[in-house]
């Protein structure tokens, strides 16, 4: 950060700073993105856009969250992806109504609780969990800490395969059930995707309440500089340590969300990569506003989707041809525009 | 010696090691409430250090620090503001990245995390926030990134973030270096008004004009030591000092 | 050695930008060997960015640099070879590596070692501080020995022309006389022509043969300390009464 | 600020003009092809099986094709990736019949992505069809699942009984962490300590290992009579058959059809002579089944996984059966009336039917040991048919 | 850099309880092990030769991580992906040996892009060491079409060479006959130039050329016909493009975001797009199953004490251990090494003084994935390969340059074998499926309890 005094520094003696090009990218940008949803969904028709709305509310969560973070806060974490399978399996666990007995393979309690039941304690075993993890963390900064954070998702992973009396491992855990009130089961999959929709926008408002209000306020500052702020009255490790556990209860609800739509989880949707990706499209959509993690995690969703249809790309590398163009994206963003598409911050 | 019934901070025996370097050595002395007082001595003997201890930018190794009566032994960055200190950076340190106008606010708004998370701004903030950019002259300036401004205004902005804090001890590391002279008047000036409100005020500066004029009270350090202190003109023509610092 | 032109040095019409910020806007300024000039302004004025501009390390969108009579263009670590050298501002020296090291880093491109020997054991005498501690690590130097390590790692290139970029910023006073003195000394007894951007007018003013005066990019005086000295041009630059347009933080009003 | 609440504004609005516009244009077509799904693992640590069954598949489909179709309609295969990932099965599915209208899907090649979508095909009425996935779980998996592998249950047992008749008494075990690598070794050792014999080291490796010195180190220490190997990829059964003789092992190994794969031999080469497996093998006898293999080589060059492949090959054939009656690849629930009812003999055996639970019966086990190095070709793939596996 | 000198001051300074506590792990770490010797010496010989073995692996790269690190000031995540170059250049033109030929890989697209990679690294270096002279001899427009035609010449062998991999021999041979050739004519000149004096040396430069050129040929030749050097030529050739690529990358990219901004940061995010992108592309060329590389030498096994351990292994901690001790006289003895240090200092101030600091770093990036890539070849024959055999391999190499002390080469070495150790030794008695999560745990402890590592820079 001093470079950037120093540089700056440099610079005030001819004058003020350089003005980024505010140009209408970010308008293009969201009027692309948005433009490419609205045909695809023309295109596609709507039982799978129902799916791909619905991938989409859980990864903007997720993007959402992660960005109160990294961009509010400026903690370059990859290890999110972590939270995110707490969530799922803490949900999974209580809520799964399969009884492994009958069959021959590992068994684990299954306490079959209602969705809703089980919900907060997703929400608050994701916090806890969080809790613990920022106190360690919360000394550690910049590489460093993403050096500590890809740890913390390795070692997730790892407790989520190896953990064979809790989490069933490589086996999974299956029939997690579907959110239902009383007797009305949403088990559409409009019904799900509207609730998805209803979560997204609860978090969406939450962090809009967050990073408006003076707490957010206090993030920007210490994602500048830690020491400043303290010299203020702020104990900084307070406040980076609540929105970390903000942050990944947020995660820990779209970890629950996802269980229960795909009613099945294993340990392969939470593995480092996505976390990489994950971490990529919050910064692709731009650092410290909450529509650019809405819109990257939107293009995210579109992208490989969209490329399923690309006639010349076999099928089975799909997802890796969406890992290049997102590896692609995020040096060229670095290169022309570190703060991201309709980003805030540089990092 | 000042008396100590009118002393704000009182350090006894202060020190600060950086591996074998004794950057503050067993410093002590008494800073006199009323007035200015300038911190000078040539580089390298523990000036930013000292004021870095009194704010607890960086951990006490050894001593008390007595302030407004109370000692201390561990200074907290975050509560320094309760003693009624606040500060500026000898490298100017802005929050870069949000505007002026967020600068000042971000040390008005509450300080306890839960009520922080529910705290809107408050019109009591955007009249104090407008205050001090109007004092500091940075009003027309308020949207822009801190990032941003000329080295002037960022000195300027930094002075107004701390004297929103509205504290009753202000230092000020360095508040002139490298400001040319009609920015310096505007400092000089805001220093001036900030003592006649009843503040206390202290600096490190290396402008020989300034430190002529402004302070009341001087104390010169050379190696982490005291090496003399007093009223500013008898201070200056002490032989040590000019041996040690002006060489005139 | 020498070119066959009386000025050195001549910058024409230079302009650099970062970005939308004209920082230079058409500066021509020239030097004579072994003259000693400053380069005064205010803040944001342009100062160092004369010396970047020299040395290739900032955007010059316009107009040539002249050394010796021929069209400087090369890259920022091909100028010193030519016998410019550059001592940037704030006392930037490498602190991991010892004062003899630092010093070798001056002519480091250098093949001749008995050359190196020479000009290592000129600058120590130049510099009796640094010759006592020429094993110890530079971090470990104060302040006004680190602006010493500076120039005497800058005149290590062995420059017919010397860069000083603020070179008394930050250190105390009896600090900034040793410092003036010293380039006093090498401007005299090594005959370098020198050129110092400075904010301390007075100091500089003693030492210089000749200064310029600065003020958002252009320069507007030129002449020497006598004449700026009678003049109020300081005066009336430092309090922004020339072109009281564009320039936001620098108001007359209250002062 | 106000930027923002446009930007919103604008998606929301666009979002919700939308959906009903797409429901409405979501059209469906009785095209001339009946339309059937494929979900296999192309990619990921189920790659080798995936790859063999979808060429097995087309080539089956290809000869229907030739051959003049069923009733004369031709059969189009949609291929989907389901990455051995349940979510990405989920992902290939609802692709699959969302957007290319499919009623029956065969696949998937791994339990866990059959696990994952299997559900959904269950409520959805879409008939799933597997050669490939063991897990035991599937066969509670519902109604319209379906699947002509042997359940990793049976595999077990049958593991566990020939390590017992072999006269191995103390066992070490180290399984890749994947559910089929899982389940086979669970099964084998519940089987294999139910007949009295003693388990005296567990390790598991992650899919992403290749260094298994470590956890070998560990088990050989604990001086077992036999290794037991259950691996998901052929890479890594292979690596830890030739990473175990590197550390001075000798003793006998034990393991089931992933580590005697092609590709596992070939990494292993010598140090996997000896090596013992139960496996499900094509009948040298069952002239069908060889002459499919036959085929397979003469098309693309090599064959591997025979048993699956030969799996692969007969869904095919027994969907086509059933659609010949139904006539329709929209009508999930003919199919799988069809399917139960159905007795078939292929290329894995003869005389196959479906029981209840949509497994397949009428099928067994063999055990099989793998040539010397020399001894090796493309016509044994390297290993020999010992019998069929003892039980009890 | 004072960012980084002001976050250690910062964080140097380690109260007395926290000493006490580090000595207590230190000791409780000490008695395990000598627990663990107690119970089974044999599985603990076992273990230390196996983790001496990663550990060389983890330590070739951390050196190169350092290297870079006390260069630049940035984690480049590009190494992981040029150790999985590295690895999969072998796979890449041996493909035809492993396996019995049986994924065959020969893709004219990767040939395209690597001899394009060649021709423009090759095309830059030429212009940094001698474009000044050939613009002075040649004026700037024949110069630029020399310099092309070289750096044309030189793409479009590297493609040839990767298009006929399994005639690497008799293909490197011109480029090694003439190499030598070259080292043999320099080296008769200077022992001719030392022995005999000045007048009498007219007929030399001649003599020593054709004596030169004539062993050249020899060793042309010779290299030609030995069949089995084809591997040990493609790991030089698979290092030099994973070594390019990564020069390619500072040069092209790296330089130009740092023109832009001076965030570590965003060197970091730019570098992690570099590793998704090339992992994901390695993935499409190679698909993702892992695969073995052909065997080398060394690959029987020797017991010593009742364990076991394989020369290549030996082998391997040789090379890590030449690495670290070429690199430190590079640095600490050389004129590159002091601009090394300087540009670690301040890279402003270096280029003022004269230091080409492009030219110095791009030289770094170099060695550095180089290193990587042969920590990747070495990690590949020792086991076997898979795409993202990278990423791991990256977290460890940077776990064990952090464990040992940032920027400091000492550090990286020992960190690397210390985490190679621990991570055995850690699961002695945990299942072997915990090691990653063993490995991250001690990265932790350790930043908590030394900030600065094992042996920090100074």
């Amino acid at each position: 950060m001093s470079h950037l005094a120093q540089a700056i520094r440099e610079l005030g003696d001819s004058g003020p700073l350089r003005r980024m090009p505010r140009a209408n990218l970010e308008r293009i940008a969201t009027v692309l993105v948005l433009g490419w949803a609205v045909g695809f969904m023309l295109w596609q028709g709507a039982g799978f856009t129902i799916t791909l709305t619905t991938i989409f509310a859980i990864w903007a969560i997720l993007a959402v969250s992660l960005n109160l973070v990294v961009g509010f806060t400026g903690l370059l974490s990859v290890g999110h992806i972590g939270f995110f399978g707490i969530g799922a399996y803490t949900m999974a666990i209580l809520a799964s109504d399969a009884s492994y007995d009958r069959l021959r393979t590992e068994s684990i309690p299954t306490p079959d609780w209602p969705f809703f039941a089980a919900l907060p304690v997703c929400i608050a075993i994701a916090g806890l969990v969080a809790l613990g993890v920022g106190v360690v963390f919360n000394r550690f900064r910049d590489d460093i800490f993403v050096l500590v954070s890809f740890g913390f998702a390795i070692i997730a992973f790892s407790f989520f395969l190896n953990l064979r009396e809790l989490t069933r491992g490589a086996f999974g855990i299956h029939e997690i059930p579907r959110p239902a009130f009383g007797s009305w089961v949403l088990d559409g999959e409009i019904e799900f995707l509207i609730f998805a929709l209803i979560c997204l926008a609860l978090v969406v408002l939450i962090c809009w309440l967050i990073v408006t209000s003076s707490f957010g306020r206090v993030l920007t500052a210490i994602r500048e500089d830690e020491e400043a702020i303290a010299v203020f009255g702020y104990r900084v490790t307070h406040f980076k340590l609540a929105v970390w556990v903000l942050s990944a209860m947020m995660a820990g609800l779209a970890g629950a969300l996802l269980a229960s739509w795909t009613s099945f989880i294993d340990p392969n949707s939470f593995i480092l990569l996505e976390s990489m990706l994950l971490i990529a499209i919050v910064i692709l959509g731009g650092l410290a506003t909450i529509w650019g993690s809405l819109l990257g995690a939107m293009a995210f969703v579109l992208l490989e989707e969209g490329m399923r249809f690309l006639p010349f790309l076999p099928p089975e590398f799909v997802g890796q041809a969406r890992q290049v163009v997102l590896g692609v994206l995020l040096v060229l963003l670095m290169l022309f525009r570190p703060q991201g598409l309709v980003g805030r911050y540089k990092l | 010696m000042t008396d100590s019934s009118a002393t704000v901070i009182h350090t006894i025996d202060l020190s600060k090691h950086f591996g074998a370097v004794r950057a503050v050595d067993e410093l002590t002395v008494a800073i006199p409430k009323t007035g200015i007082t300038s911190i000078v001595g040539p580089n390298g003997s523990g000036k930013s250090t000292f004021v870095n201890l009194l704010s607890g930018t960086l951990p006490l190794d050894g001593g008390i620090v007595i302030i407004d009566g109370v000692g201390l032994r561990v200074v907290r960055a975050h509560e320094s503001p309760q003693h009624g200190i606040t500060r500026t950076f000898q490298e100017v340190r802005l929050f870069e990245q949000i505007s002026a106008w967020d600068n000042i606010m971000v040390v008005l708004t509450e300080r306890r995390l839960v009520p922080s998370l529910f705290e809107r701004v408050k019109p009591a903030h955007r009249e104090t926030a407008e205050r001090v950019l109007r004092e500091v002259g940075m009003w027309e300036k308020r949207d822009a990134m801190a990032g941003e401004l000329s080295y002037g205004q960022r000195k300027l902005l930094e002075i107004g973030r701390a004297m929103a804090m509205d504290a009753q001890t202000y230092l000020f590391d360095e508040p002139f270096a490298g400001l040319f002279p009609q920015m310096l008047e505007r400092v000089k000036e805001i220093v001036i008004r900030m003592r006649d409100q009843g503040h206390t005020l202290i600096f490190i500066s290396h402008n020989m004009d300034i430190v002529r004029e402004l302070p009341d009270h001087l104390i010169v350090l050379d190696s982490g030591k005291l090496l003399t202190e007093g009223e500013v003109h008898d201070v200056l023509s002490r032989e040590e000092v000019i041996e040690a610092y002006l060489g005139e | 050695m020498h070119g066959s032109s009386d000025v050195s040095l001549q910058l024409t019409d230079i302009a650099v930008h970062y970005g939308a910020v004209r920082a230079l806007d058409g500066v021509s300024l020239g030097i004579s060997q072994g003259e000693a000039v400053a380069v005064l302004g205010p803040n944001g004025a342009g100062k160092s960015t004369v010396l970047k501009a020299i040395m290739g390390l900032a955007p010059v969108v316009a107009g040539e640099v002249h050394w010796r009579g021929r069209r400087l263009e090369a890259e920022t670590h091909e100028i010193v070879r030519e016998g410019i050298c550059f001592v940037p501002q704030g006392r930037r020296v490498f602190t991991h590596l010892s004062i003899e090291e630092n010093l070798e880093m001056g002519c480091l491109y250098l093949g001749d070692e008995s050359e190196k020997r020479r000009r290592l054991e000129s600058v120590l005498d130049l510099f009796p501080i640094l010759y006592d501690k020429r094993r110890d690590l530079a971090s470990q130097m104060s302040g006004g020995q680190q602006q010493m390590l500076a120039i005497g790692r800058g005149l290590m290139g062995a420059p017919d022309l010397l860069l000083l970029d603020e070179p008394t910023l930050g250190l105390a006073p009896i600090v900034v006389g040793e410092v003036f003195a010293k380039v006093r000394e090498i401007s005299n007894r090594v005959d370098t022509t020198i050129m110092i951007v400075e904010h301390n007018i007075k100091g500089v003013l003693e030492i210089v043969d000749r200064a310029y005066v600065l003020d958002k990019g252009r320069i507007v005086h030129e002449g020497t300390p006598e004449s700026i000295r009678e003049t109020n041009i300081l005066t009336d630059v430092f309090l922004g009464r020339i072109q009281p347009d564009e320039e936001g933080g620098g108001r007359t009003d209250g002062a | 600020m106000s930027r923002y609440s446009w930007n919103i504004f604008l998606t929301t609005a666009v979002a919700l003009l939308m959906i009903p516009l797409a429901i409405a244009c979501g059209g469906d077509d009785s095209d001339e092809p009946f339309r059937i799904g494929v979900m296999e693992s192309a990619t990921g640590p189920g790659e080798t099986y995936g790859t063999v069954a979808i060429q097995a598949k087309q080539m089956a489909v290809e000869e229907i094709n030739a051959a003049g179709g069923i009733n004369g309609r031709m059969i189009e295969l949609i291929v989907e990736d389901s990455k051995c990932s349940a979510q990405d099965a989920i992902t290939a599915y609802n692709k699959l019949t969302d957007v290319d209208g499919v009623k029956i899907i065969l696949g998937t090649s791994c339990s866990g992505a059959m696990l994952g979508a299997a559900p959904l095909a269950e409520k959805d009425g879409v008939v799933m069809f597997s050669g490939l996935a063991t897990n035991p779980d599937i066969a509670e998996a519902g109604d319209y699942i379906f699947r002509t592998s042997l359940n990793d249950a049976q595999l077990g047992v049958d593991t566990g009984n020939l390590l017992w008749a072999d006269g191995i008494r103390k066992l070490a075990t180290i399984s890749e962490s994947t559910d089929y690598a899982e389940g086979v070794r669970r099964t084998t050792v519940e089987q294999f300590e139910k007949r009295g014999g003693e388990i005296v080291g567990e390790e598991r490796y992650a899919s992403d290992a290749t260094d298994f010195r470590t956890s070998l180190t560990k088990l050989l220490n604990a001086n077992p009579d036999a290794l037991h190997v259950a691996a998901q990829s052929e890479f890594t059964g292979g690596t830890i058959v030739k990473q175990v003789r590197e550390l001075g092992y000798d003793g006998p190994i034990y393991s089931e059809i992933v580590p005697i794969g092609t590709t596992a031999l070939e990494i292993a080469g010598d140090a996997a002579t000896g090596l013992k497996a139960v496996i499900t093998d094509i009948d040298p006898a069952n002239e069908k089944g060889q002459e499919v293999l036959g085929n397979f080589r003469e098309k693309y060059g090599y064959v591997t996984l025979p048993w699956y492949l030969g799996s692969a090959y007969d869904d095919v054939y027994i969907t086509a059966e059933c659609l010949k009656e139904t006539n329709d690849d929209q009508d999930a629930d003919g199919l799988r009336d069809c399917l139960y009812e159905i007795t078939w003999s292929g290329a894995i055996g003869d005389n196959y039917s479906f029981d209840e639970r949509g497994e397949v019966v009428g099928l067994t086990n063999v055990v099989v040991e793998v040539l010397p190095l020399s001894e090796r070709n493309e016509d044994n793939n390297g290993y020999q048919v010992l019998g069929p596996a003892p039980s009890g | 850099m004072s960012v980084w000198s002001g976050r250690l001051d910062l964080s140097q300074f380690a109260e007395r309880p926290r000493d006490l506590l580090a000595l207590v792990l230190a000791l409780a770490v000490a008695g395990y092990i000598a627990w663990a010797i107690s119970q089974s010496p044999q599985q603990a010989l076992q273990f230390t030769f196996n983790g001496l073995s990663v550990g060389a692996i983890y330590a070739l790269l951390a050196i190169g991580f350092t290297l870079v690190y006390s260069t630049v000031w940035f984690f480049d995540l590009y190494y992981g992906a040029a150790a999985a170059i590295g690895a999969y250049g072998i796979f890449y033109l041996r493909s035809g040996e492993a396996l019995g030929g049986l994924y065959q890989v020969n893709d004219p697209a990767v040939n395209v892009v690597f001899a394009l990679v060649t021709a423009g690294v090759a095309w830059w270096a030429i212009r940094e060491f001698y474009g000044r002279r050939l613009r002075e001899r040649f004026g700037p427009g024949s110069a630029l079409g020399v310099e092309t035609l070289i750096a044309g010449g030189l793409g479009a062998y590297m493609g040839v060479v990767l298009a006929w991999p399994n005639d690497l021999n008799v293909l490197f041979a011109p480029a090694i006959g003439l190499a030598a050739a070259v080292l043999f004519t320099w080296m008769l000149r200077r022992t001719v130039a030392r022995l005999v004096p000045r007048p009498t040396q007219s007929g030399v430069p001649v003599a020593a050329a054709i004596i030169g050129a004539a062993l050249g040929v020899v060793c042309g030749v010779a290299l030609a016909h030995a069949g089995g050097s084809r591997l040990y030529l493609s790991w030089v050739v698979s290092c030099l493009l994973a070594g390019m690529v990564g020069l390619a990358f500072y040069r092209g990219l790296y330089v130009q975001i740092i023109r832009r901004t001076n965030s570590r940061l965003i060197m970091l995010v730019a570098s992690l797009g570099v590793l998704l992108a090339l992992t994901a592309l390695t993935i499409i060329v190679f698909e993702s199953a892992p695969r073995p590389l052909p065997d080398v030498f060394g690959s029987t096994p020797w017991q010593v004490g009742g364990a076991t351990i394989k020369g290549f292994n030996v082998f391997a901690i040789g090379v890590s251990i030449a690495a670290f001790i070429g690199l430190l006289l590079l640095l600490k003895k050389t004129a590159f090494g002091k601009s090394v240090r300087a540009i670690g200092d301040d890279e402003e101030v270096a280029r003022v003084v004269g230091i080409n600091t492009t030219l110095v770093i791009a030289i770094v990036f170099f060695i550095g994935a180089v290193f990587a890539a042969l920590a990747g070849v070495l990690n590949g024959h020792d086991t076997a390969i898979q795409p993202r055999m990278g990423l791991i391999m990256l977290l460890k190499g940077w776990i064990a340059s952090v464990v040992g002390g940032i920027g400091n080469l000492y550090g990286a070495i020992v960190g690397g074998f210390a985490l190679g150790l621990i991570e055995q030794f850690g699961i002695w008695n945990l299942a072997g499926e915990w090691k990653d999560v063993v490995s991250f745990v001690v990265l932790i402890l350790f930043l908590s309890f030394w900030p600065n590592g094992l042996l920090p820079r100074r």
